[in-house]
């Protein structure tokens, strides 16, 4: 299988095949560190995944040869790395099935974009009374910039409820959004529990009230294939670090009309056309929220990490994460007492997996983890309003990805048996 | 099984965790006092009853990982029955000890010793820290106003 | 000379040394590089310098063996990621003389850093009637986010004005300065104009009517040596793409009373402290200004590229540079006609030479120069009212760095020749 | 010299560059048109003397690079003494070409395929566009409305 991706525009990509771990994994070294005498289990995915050669090599190659400030140069380098630049926003807007380029808007993260959203859009759209839709479910990325923005604007905070099986409550929808809803926010997969939320399907409710649709696609981009149209999103919010790709690169994807619309986000070099001492005028998109020397390297480094996903597939991913996902929640079960949130059949879900012990507190599970290698998160995960509706402090996370197969799994529920011994016996 | 878990959790920490002391309610506590961790999700509660300047009983009731109840089991074994300035004394070298300063536990509170290994693992000292904190806090506070309101802590404002 | 700077914490920096550019050369791999059939001379460092083999190898390093996300994480990769991520923090901290590492915020680079401050403190502090001193010469970075904030506010930007040598005008200080005043924000090192201001000098002014000072350092810091304290600013602002370290990450240094009473900028992860459905508590400093999964990589490795510097000794750099500065201003006198922008002198310049042709416009020279394999800038070096100042529409730029050396400056003369021949003949 | 750059610098380029047509003012014009684009600080004004539907004299004045100016120039000498549909057309021919298009330049318009050069150096087709743009915004402005105020464009929004 050719996993080395290289700057070749992939071909078809490949249906219906299974991932060969074993290939995959030799492309990532760090999964050859020993970590406390053990053999690294890296399972905190979700957190940050691990890049594959193609991606470090990528960096290495880019500094060695092409480093350059872009767009204003009229130097080889300069046009080198402005090239290298914008082609990986035309590899995003593929990605995701996005109309064009300009409507790719490279940021640092999932956070970046949506705080871009919240300050831009939000100011300019969000007004006293009107309402804004989020889940119970959501990362603090994409609440409290809703919710700070609510607060500066006597705006209202609505919120989708989730089921116990831990999949969103529709039930009250049509209550929830209705004609005074400005924006209906999502996330497409939780990163505690887990489930994958039917954008499509909410979407279509806020657009009957004409409602903004967002939806925080960090966990999802990396998962699953990611078609904005299909998905009825007006923007789209995801970080290259989750998906294989260099930190410090995110994306918020936009529809023209509504990017067109929006004041700038920072201002300065790059995304001014015009600045005089009493008169500025912007940039066209995407420059116009690109200010300042962007993260060049890295950027055109999340093009590989691109490559590498389309090479084994998205479809191939999600189903091979759906089958791992199975496995681990069916063994995680074999623990008694072990306490597992969000879904438990994998149609809907994705390769998080939160649990906890009834004894003992999931950073304990993590350290003890640790000392057998086994990196695992454990914590609110950024999702507090989460843990309170969960009745819980904290979750232990399992998280998976390409590189992790079941023996991995199995790993992980032997050490926590003995964990069970080590704290209770 | 790594030697530096083997550090922090120490035999001692593992029995103060599994059977907590001071784990018995107070009807009757002159001082109350709150300590939260929000990123750890640790959450105890210290109260005292006083007689004179001792701190005549104490209850002390933790929600968390196996370093904060351990630091709140030892913490409640410790102080009971010591004087305001004892305590406040033993509070301050345990709060020294935690963040790394080199000081000598005293004999009679041998148990506390056990806690260094903690300092091995920079993002649980706070686990550690909580109960004194917490402690130190409801103190002061009641030296300041002993019919007061309970104070509410954290220490994850000085990682 | 030992310039392949490792994690060692560096001795106290050499005095008076002469660099040994040839051993400087062998450690930037893209010196190696030819451009259209002629080695690289890169003359662009003021636009973004290029990276050593030990901040490229840090990266490397980071991604084989440490890479995890930071801050909530209980496992050996994400404890080791944390602290390279905080060591490069108290690093920083004390290579501008910070009083601690919690004045160092980190950001995407100085433009975002400028941004980060207009709006929180600017937010905070800036009202109707309220005056903000700025300078003719600064970069958009540093004037657009200031003059968007006073229109917000109905404020009012005053500019200290440029003498026709290129040195600030100070003669009306004491008016443009002056009880209004709130706020004085002066570049450290000119872009265009090569001049380095007397920050401390306008501070002082500044701190008699109460006013904050901000100083934009992003050329400054690669050159000289900083102290912020020495300086009298209480916010400093760099990025570390043009001091040898990667791209996407930047430094906003303030004092510790005035971080802690600003607003947050963006909101998500890693900033809060608490979040309910109904109440938000923000995170200590500084993580209160960093949401979200921060560029831990570049960070990571921008710590390589600070020991570099420190083994070279800024002083020595700046020695360095003045020299070369001087050489070039020599040779490049001797074309006719060919107009020099900024201080002649040395004394208060560094290696950014600004020049125009009377015949021939700064894209022609740029697109000449890069048939010789001579990257340069030209433009308006984001300085559009700077531009208008000086009567130009655009210049062509050459800046200089560490590992460029006289030979280089001849190679750039002698170019010019050929292009006078070229287009006027 | 490498090749692309004299691909890009064709000698009757730098011919039209050196000695520009058109540059002789016009007292008596039609049609103003400005151009302008800010990143690069070109600058153009074009302005056309009409007859009946020929434009019968054309004043270009360009500050700017040697694209820029010989583009301007170019346009001069191709424009003069054509019918509005006729300059219509080549002016629409001429920008599918800058933008990558495979077009015919025909044959009496030998000069222009010279600016095929600059499509190699993508950061300067807007140069070489401007002077077309800011024509083909005043011919328009002048059917609109023959006495309106003159028309300000830039290229720096198409790229
Ligand atoms: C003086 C000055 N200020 C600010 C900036 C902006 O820096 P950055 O693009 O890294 O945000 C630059 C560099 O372009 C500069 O030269
Ligand atoms: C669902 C979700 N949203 C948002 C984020 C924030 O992403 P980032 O930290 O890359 O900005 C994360 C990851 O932490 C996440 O899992």
């Amino acid at each position: 299988m050719h996993t080395n991706a290289d700057k070749k525009t992939t071909a078809t990509p490949p249906v219906h095949r299974e991932l060969d771990v074993e290939t995959i994994r030799a492309d990532f070294p760090i999964l050859n560190e020993r970590v406390n005498g053990h053999p690294l289990v890296y399972l905190d995915s979700a957190a940050s995944s691990q890049k594959p050669r193609s991606v470090i090599n990528a960096l290495l190659e880019y500094y060695r040869r092409d480093n350059a400030n872009i767009h204003r140069g009229l130097h080889t380098l300069a046009e080198r790395a402005t090239g290298a630049y914008e082609h990986t926003r035309t590899h995003i807007a593929k990605f995701i099935n996005a109309d064009e380029p300009e409507e790719i808007v490279l940021t640092r993260g999932t956070t970046e974009a949506i705080n871009l959203l919240a300050y831009t859009w939000g100011e300019q759209n969000i007004g006293e009374g009107d309402e804004i839709v989020v889940t119970e479910m959501e990362h603090h990325a994409n609440f409290v910039p809703w919710y700070q923005l609510a607060q500066r604007k006597g705006a209202i905070i609505r919120r989708i409820p989730i089921t116990v099986c831990g999949h969103l409550d529709l039930s009250d929808i049509d209550t929830i959004i209705n004609s005074r809803t400005k924006l209906v926010t999502v996330v497409h997969m939780s990163n505690v529990l887990g489930t994958i939320n039917p954008i499509a399907e909410i979407a279509a409710k806020a657009k009957k009230h004409g409602a903004i649709v967002v939806s925080d696609g960090a966990q999802a981009a990396p998962a699953m294939p990611i078609d904005v149209k299909d998905l009825g999103v007006d923007f789209y919010a995801f970080s290259s670090h989750k998906m294989l790709g260099p930190t410090g690169v995110g994306v918020l994807y936009g529809k023209r009309h509504l990017l067109e619309a929006m004041p700038p986000f920072n201002f300065g070099g790059e995304m001014i056309q015009e600045v005089r001492f009493d008169k500025v005028t912007w940039a066209e998109l995407p420059h116009k929220f690109e200010a300042g020397t962007p993260n060049i390297a890295d950027v055109v480094a999340f093009d590989a990490a691109l490559h590498y996903l389309e090479d084994l597939g998205m479809e191939n991913i999600h189903r091979y994460e759906r089958d791992l996902t199975a496995y681990a929640i069916e063994r995680l079960s074999e623990l008694p007492g072990l306490e597992i949130q969000g879904p438990r059949e994998t149609e809907q879900r994705g390769a998080a997996v939160s649990f906890t012990d009834p004894d003992i507190h999931p950073h304990d599970i993590s350290t003890f983890l640790d000392s057998h290698g086994i990196a695992i998160r454990a914590g609110h995960h950024c999702a507090q309003p989460l843990m309170r509706v969960l009745g819980k402090v904290a979750t232990a996370r399992a998280s998976f990805y390409v590189y992790n197969d079941r023996s991995e799994v199995d790993t992980l529920v032997e050490a926590l048996k003995d964990m069970r011994k080590y704290f209770c016996l | 099984m790594s030697s530096s878990l083997d550090d922090m959790y120490r035999d001692i920490i593992l029995d103060h965790y599994r059977a907590p002391r001071g784990s018995k309610p107070l009807p009757m506590a002159d001082i109350h006092s709150d300590g939260h961790n929000p990123s750890c999700g640790d959450d105890i509660e210290v109260n005292i009853q006083v007689e004179d300047d001792i701190l005549k009983d104490i209850h002390v009731n933790c929600k968390g990982c196996a370093i904060s109840v351990a630091s709140g089991s030892m913490l409640a074994e410790t102080v009971k029955g010591k004087t305001f300035v004892e305590v406040q004394r033993i509070a301050e070298v345990v709060k020294a000890m935690l963040k790394g300063d080199e000081v000598e536990i005293p004999d009679d509170l041998g148990d506390l010793d056990a806690l260094k290994g903690v300092r091995q693992f920079p993002v649980r000292i706070k686990c550690a820290l909580l109960a004194w904190v917490t402690l130190i806090e409801g103190l002061k506070h009641y030296a300041d106003d002993p019919k007061g309101a309970k104070p509410s802590v954290s220490t994850e404002k000085e990682d």
